[in-house]
């Protein structure tokens, strides 16, 4: 069986199995981020979410960001997987590990791939609250916004 | 023929997540192109797009057999 | 049965287990930090390792750690546990798991609780190489040593 | 009585994990026995010490039924 190291599916994630592509003799440390479905965000109550992806491309970005990794961190191993479809409170939406030789590189590493997810990966998430449903944008709003600026609500530092 | 896909509020709003035309056309003419026959798709005019699966300039020409996506601010993670 | 979030075990660490301890409707992050067993430190390879500790002690600081996470980041729940005993190349020495309601802070507390550590908690490391053997003392460097400094080689930056 | 924990390399080169000392002293003053006990067991000079599983000061008194325990340079993680 082929390991994919960059994947979207639409199952739930088991962390366990990504922790174990990224395993190495030299790895000292392996830091993972789990992203979870929230409940509350600034006072608003998600009821479920529901993630879209273009997915070739969602792929082939991920695996562009664990080759960004491999450049900037020696010896690092990276394996990504984000879940579409609907999520409730509490699943996981993306698991992130990194192995590396030494504890530092593993977590910038980390820290540098759900920074890029949220920049160049074509994953979109709609909120479902109580009193409505709408696309979120732009997280990082360092994006090109020719005509516009995103809402402020739609800017959600999570 | 040019394959075009639409993603979340985009596909939403247009009814449509793939849309085709016959003719050759830069990035930009296609956008300009969606924006007519949808001009209340304001997101249109600030997505990405990407050709083959990789983001493209507004200039890039877009051949037959290609695929192009508008890729409204994204939001996995 | 209780849940104990900072724990010494001599058994085999399942990561799954310990990120459960820390799910939460609010939190849209988890952070887990796994140290494991590297083979090759500055050119020397090692067969397997040996750990010990201070037990009641080194929960104690565990939990110790917990509770300057919760003063330091709102809404954090954090479990430790660090496995003692004999271990082999790549198994896990220790699990750090914390879930934050945003992603910096889990990014920031699980760090800091690794570094804490290495400072505080009375558990202690034998290498054991193909030719010798010998307990790792200060990975930090800024502990106190009154009568003198750790020689070079004992310090390693894993 | 005290009792006085070593670990880690001062256990290795005392050969003892656990001692006892019957009068109080202070850290300082159990350090310094130890050391006069175990003069090649350098460790001792610079472990740090914790009553009762507190770090503690050398001029801190370790009284009847306490627990002394002298920690070399930690290494977990």
């Amino acid at each position: 069986m082929t390991v994919k190291n960059f994947e979207i599916i639409e199952k739930p994630i088991e962390v366990d199995h990504i922790i174990r592509k990224v395993e190495d003799r030299n790895a000292g440390a392996i830091n993972t981020f789990i992203g979870t479905v929230r409940e509350m965000t600034k006072g608003k109550k998600t009821l479920y979410l529901k993630y879209d992806a273009y997915i070739p491309m969602a792929e082939k970005k991920l695996a562009q960001i664990g080759k960004e990794i491999n450049d900037r961190y020696a010896d690092a191993k990276v394996a990504i997987t984000h879940r579409i479809g609907a999520l409730e409170i509490s699943d996981i939406a993306v698991v992130i590990a990194v192995s590396t030789p030494h504890r530092a590189d593993s977590f910038d590493a980390s820290r540098y791939a759900i920074e890029r997810i949220k920049e160049i990966v074509p994953i979109w998430k709609k909120e479902h609250w109580e009193d409505g449903e709408e696309w979120i944008g732009d997280q990082l709003e360092n994006n090109a916004y020719p005509l516009g600026v995103p809402k402020e609500e739609d800017v959600i530092d999570d | 023929m040019i394959k075009i896909l639409l993603f979340a509020e985009l596909e939403e709003k247009t009814g449509k997540r793939e849309l085709s035309v016959s003719m050759e056309m830069t990035v930009e003419e296609i956008r300009k192109k969606l924006l007519k026959d949808y001009p209340h798709v304001t997101g249109l005019a600030s997505a990405m797009a990407a050709v083959n699966e990789e983001f493209a300039d507004e200039s890039v020409k877009v051949r037959q057999g290609d695929l192009i996506a508008f890729i409204p601010p994204v939001s996995g993670g």
